[in-house]
């Protein structure tokens, strides 16, 4: 798998990535700088990492979504190409159109990290398949804008076309108002693109992915590209 | 010229802020008070000085960048 | 312009100078100084940067150690942690501006902190903050509480480094005055450590990060020194932060010094460009030339004046190589960051302003650094304190007790706190806040790891500063021992009151000799710090409280224990403390305090000795395997202890204890001791093992079950003592 | 009524987001633009039909809540 991760000023979750896409791939990413026109040639995966992409500064990802390399992201998503966006890389991904609805602060409007849990919604994705169909899994969040916010047509056609990947829920799987860390519709972590090859998620898989580091809930998501794109 | 862009939340879009405002207010024993929403202005100082120019300047940068229209709408003030 | 200020004596005392000062302003000079020559006196000789009142016995702290590579003096104070790596830390203040705005105050403070460990060449690898807020009851505290963290999240959150520590307290003693201090720990290879000290004649002085604006500017002196008809436009304002520009400032200078460029480096801290220029000439044995005009302006209309004392945030000065402008710009033009040629090194021994060519200031570095005042204060020791009333506490059930202690405002889960904190960025922690101290691994050093913490109970150096400073640092030595690492230094963050008053100025004196015996004791040197004094409002000073932050390093990163009980059936061993005192020191204890209602008696001592011997021997079973969890007992004592280490298992536990379990023994929070488990058939070593080493040692009980029991009596379940820990803070802030 | 609050930065203090759209408008190949600020606007419904009142109210929130003086300037608008 040929991977890239794009760095923005104020991205600080690059280096989490790198780790886990290596740690579980077997192959280190490229690091490609948020101003270069084009990415790598022969590109299997483009990540949007987590962080402060320009601070967060008027609007998280908005910014990072009208970089020269989103262009080259959007043809290589519109090429076919798979792109996974984590946090704030979700946050670009929503901002720049590739996925819909937007990232509101939180309810509570405060910063919120913690271990969350999610139910993994559908196992048909090249992001999802080696977690089993509604399986219950352990992994950090870390932002102060992951209120996934779309109105009603867009949230009926993600939830018809089976394209909410992850919800949060409790650890017996329970998704419901207490169990929602900061007041997404429906309690949404993470959707899909139609095509099923984008995956934008405001939990962080690359944190848990080592029983040293408390878990390895993350893990799957990781396998499951790797095999995807072997 | 100066522009001053105003953008609120599109309605039926929850506003967490507003809210968190609301209460805020309530538990401060303020009454009387209905729904609170918060948006933002931003001021753009602007070397242009015809007006018409100016706002379809300011308009692209809406579009571009300063609003989410899937959340958000824009008003523009030039003066 | 405003070097025409004509120098009045109350233009002199607006800039904090004594007239005793100022006649050494005069000699020096050899003439009356300008106004911008006055700025400079006035912020090099504050307390601040001079250190005029505590110079004398912070000099009497033990710095060295083998280990040490740097002590104080430098930007932060490095430690080698083997591998060819460093550790690189400090621990600095921001109360005041936190009081008067408590987002930007404390987000500042973070910003500060951050910069004075990347300038040595360090990559921050994580925060701690100890914070200090009055009672709950007070108006106030709600809100500071709230603005605190959101502000010490915001900035730490922003430049990706994981906030992984700290401590809090709330006191009525800090109603007006509360304390922010944060504490960054970076990482750097022993041979790429970066100095201060400007060396090279000709040499290009930069200025590099953000433009330099009005921020700071200390009030009064601008109101009458400068201010017109414009006042309320040209008011000094509140150093805003901006984490943004910082991580960008993290990466370029980690980038320029990847090359050989850099000949010295110094953040702009407090008194920004005045004391950044100043120490890397003084310390440099160097002249310096600045041309005030080529520094990156935000406003319009700024004076030299304005310009050598802003503390606009984000910025640094930097000695370069001959020949490297270039490329060093070419690196912060690639970040975005302002960069320019602002100066050059002189061998002159001054320190030459210019402002369009002209002169605006000319002073003497060396003989303006000698002459900075010093002083013998006059102090006064704390009187011992007598023997607390305990009158009441034979009644008291220790099971209510034991709900109300875990969850009163100094002990309850601070969850809600670091939550708002990225403790997880970086994908290095192991074990993360909620434990005695954090544990991060090395990405240059597979298996290694750091272990940080902060600690003081300012209730115990209140009542008597020499035992009270010497827990401090006994505390943070055990809670790093605790996780199974080996503690190699502290920095301090002194926080007191007014050192004018001998009573004030003898509780810091005391907390230094304290500090001083329990650092040789425990090889445990000073390697940076920083002192706030003036803690006062209404003449009321705080309770004296010198923070400790301190480091350690595990070897082998997978041997660190946590506080959580592991399993059922395993056996509980309490190491440390002497058999005849066991358990019965309740003065100034939180149980005193908190159930008896009573702020009395003297605070426990520390057995220095007994202390090293019980460390030494702890760390010895965590690294051989034979611990499954283990806790250093504070706060609360025994009971405590338990309570917490069940509670973070969410597994009870049986104590048995020979004799009467009296809340004394409970509770006593005597020094020097560990509850630690293990499985049964481990427990004879543990014994044997402790005997050997002359530490008291006995078993006291088993894990397993839903509750906490005591000899047989059941007390409160985890669930209970859960939701009392946990309930606290939020239901609090809800307000 | 419905108060309208505009939060503005004092002249002088730091806006870090004002700067960075600033740079960001500049990116996007905008030119001729100069300072950049942002603020807030709060808008809030009142049961309050006494426009004395209402405006005495509203300096109040302002006060205690909305603005945060030491670096923030506020202007109430009522209608
Ligand atoms: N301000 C804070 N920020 C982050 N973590 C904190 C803070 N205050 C307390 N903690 C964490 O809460 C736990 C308990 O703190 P404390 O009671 O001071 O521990 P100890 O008694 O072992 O010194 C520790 O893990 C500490 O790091
Ligand atoms: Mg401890």
């Amino acid at each position: 798998m040929k991977s890239a991760i794009v760095v923005f000023p104020g991205t600080n979750r690059e280096r989490d990535m790198a780790k886990a896409l290596t740690l579980v791939g077997g192959t280190a990413p490229t690091m490609v700088w948020h101003g270069d026109a084009d990415l790598p040639q022969g590109l299997d995966l483009v990540v949007l990492p987590g962080g402060f992409s320009y601070g967060d500064y008027l609007r998280s990802g908005a910014m990072g979504a009208r970089s020269p390399v989103l262009d080259a992201v959007k043809r290589h998503a519109e090429a076919g190409g798979y792109v996974l966006g984590v946090c704030n890389g979700f946050q670009i991904l929503a901002e720049s159109g590739l996925l819909p609805g937007a990232l509101m602060r939180n309810r509570d409007l405060r910063f919120i990290c913690r271990d969350v849990h999610l139910r993994v919604e559908t196992a048909d994705s090249p992001f999802t398949q080696a977690y089993g169909a509604g399986e219950i899994v352990r992994v950090p969040v870390a932002h102060h804008d992951g209120n996934f916010f779309a109105d009603e047509q867009t949230l009926m056609a993600l939830e018809g076309e089976g394209r909410v990947a992850f919800r949060y829920c409790d650890e017996r799987g329970l998704a419901a108002e207490e169990t929602n860390p900061n007041g997404s519709r429906d309690n949404i972590a993470g959707i899909l693109s139609a095509n099923r090859r984008i995956l934008g998620m405001m939990p962080h898989p690359e944190n848990l992915v080592e029983p040293a580091l408390g878990g390895t809930g993350g893990r799957p998501l990781f396998e499951s590209i790797t095999e995807a794109l072997s | 010229m100066k522009a001053k862009v105003h953008i609120t939340l599109k309605t039926g879009v929850l506003d967490p802020q507003g809210k968190a405002i609301e209460k805020s207010l309530d538990h401060l024993g303020f009454d009387g008070i209905g729904e609170v929403r918060q948006g933002k202005v931003i001021e753009i100082e602007l070397a242009e000085t015809d007006e018409a120019k100016a706002r379809a300047a300011v308009e692209a940068m809406c579009r571009k960048l300063l609003a989410n229209t899937v959340i958000e709408n824009y008003a523009i003030e030039l003066s | 312009m405003s070097t025409a200020v004509p120098i009045t004596p109350e233009i002199v005392a607006e800039h904090g100078l004594t007239p005793d000062e100022y006649k050494k302003v005069l000699e020096i000079m050899g003439r009356a100084p300008n106004i911008v020559e006055l700025g400079i006196f006035s912020v090099m000789w504050s307390e601040h940067c001079s250190y005029k009142s505590s110079k004398k016995w912070l000099k009497t702290l033990p710095t060295k150690a083998p280990w040490v590579i740097q002590g104080p003096g430098e930007n932060a104070g490095v430690v080698d942690i083997g591998e060819g790596l460093t550790a690189i830390f400090k621990m600095e203040s921001h109360n005041h501006p936190s009081f008067i705005e408590p987002y930007q105050g404390a987000a500042t403070g973070v910003g500060g902190i951050l910069r004075d460990v990347f300038t040595m060449g360090a990559r921050p690898v994580a925060n701690l903050n100890a914070l200090r807020f009055g009672a709950p009851s007070d108006p106030k505290t709600r809100h500071l509480v709230s603005g605190v963290v959101a502000g010490i999240g915001g900035y730490g959150n922003c430049v990706g480094v994981p906030t992984v520590g700290g401590e809090v307290n709330f006191h009525a003693g800090f109603n007006g005055n509360i304390l922010v201090n944060a504490m960054t720990v970076g990482v750097a290879p022993k041979d790429r450590i970066f100095y201060s000290a400007a060396a090279g004649l000709g040499n290009s002085v930069v200025y590099v990060g953000s433009k330099t604006g009005r921020d700071g500017i200390h009030g009064a002196t601008m109101a009458s020194a400068e201010f017109t008809a414009e006042t309320e436009d040209k008011r000094p304002t509140v150093q805003v932060g901006d984490p943004f520009t910082e991580k960008l400032l993290i990466e370029a200078c980690l980038e320029l010094m990847a090359t050989d460029a850099i000949v010295a480096i110094q953040d702009m801290g407090a008194a920004g460009l005045t004391s950044s220029s100043f120490e890397m000439a003084s310390k440099g044995g160097m002249g310096v030339e600045l041309a005030l005009d080529s520094v990156p302006m935000r406003e319009v209309g700024m004076s030299p004046y304005e310009l050598m004392l802003s503390e606009s945030q984000e910025r640094m000065l930097i000695v370069l190589e001959p020949g490297k402008e270039e490329m060093a710009k070419a690196i912060f033009d690639k970040w975005e960051l302002d960069f320019a040629v602002i100066g050059t090194l002189t061998d002159t021994g001054r320190m030459v302003l210019t402002w369009n060519g002209a002169v605006v200031g000319d002073l003497p570095i060396d003989p303006l650094a000698e002459a900075s005042p010093e002083y013998d204060r006059p102090w006064e020791p704390t009187p011992k304190a007598a023997d607390p009333d305990l009158s009441g506490a034979e009644s008291v059930s220790w099971s209510k007790a034991l709900v109300q202690l875990v969850g009163c405002p100094d002990m309850a889960s601070r969850r809600w706190i670091w939550e708002q904190y990225d403790h997880l960025v970086m994908g290095n922690t192991l074990q993360r806040p909620g434990g005695d101290a954090a544990v991060i691994r090395l990405d240059d050093a597979p298996g290694k790891g750091l272990a940080m913490t902060t600690d003081c109970t300012p209730r115990y150096v209140k009542a008597d500063p020499v035992e009270g400073g010497k827990q401090a640092v006994a505390e943070a030595w055990r809670n790093l021992t605790a996780v199974g690492a080996r503690p190699l230094a502290i920095t301090d963050n002194m926080n007191f009151g007014n050192p004018e008053k001998p009573l004030i100025m003898g509780q810091f004196v005391g907390a230094c000799q304290g500090i001083s015996e329990a650092c040789l004791a425990l090889e445990f040197p000073v390697v940076s710090g920083n002192v706030s004094l003036y803690n006062e409002t209404n003449g009321q000073a705080i309770p004296p409280t010198p923070a400790i932050g301190a480091v350690g390093v595990l070897d082998d990163v997978d041997s660190s224990v946590s506080i959580a009980f592991k399993g059922e059936g395993e056996t509980l061993v309490l190491l440390g403390g002497s058999a005849e005192t066991e358990g019965s020191w309740l003065g100034q204890s939180l149980f005193l305090r908190e159930i008896l209602g009573r702020e009395e008696g003297p605070p426990p001592p520390v057995d220095l000795s007994a202390e090293r011997a019980t460390g030494d021997l702890v760390r010895g079973l965590i690294g051989d395997g034979l611990l499954s969890a283990c806790h250093d007992l504070s706060d609360g004592g025994l009971l405590a202890a338990a309570a917490e280490m069940a509670m973070a298992g969410s597994l009870g536990c049986a104590l048995t204890l020979d004799g009467t379990a009296d809340v004394a023994r409970l509770f006593g929070e005597d020094q020097g001791r560990y509850l630690v488990t293990c499985p049964p058939e481990t427990a004879e070593a543990i014994l044997f093992r402790a005997k050997a080493a002359g530490v008291a040692v006995r078993t006291v009980g088993v894990t397993g079950g839903t509750a906490l029991v005591v000899n047989g009596e059941a007390g409160p379940s985890i669930a209970d003592l859960t939701g009392a820990h946990e309930g606290w803070l939020p239901t609090f802030m809800a307000g």
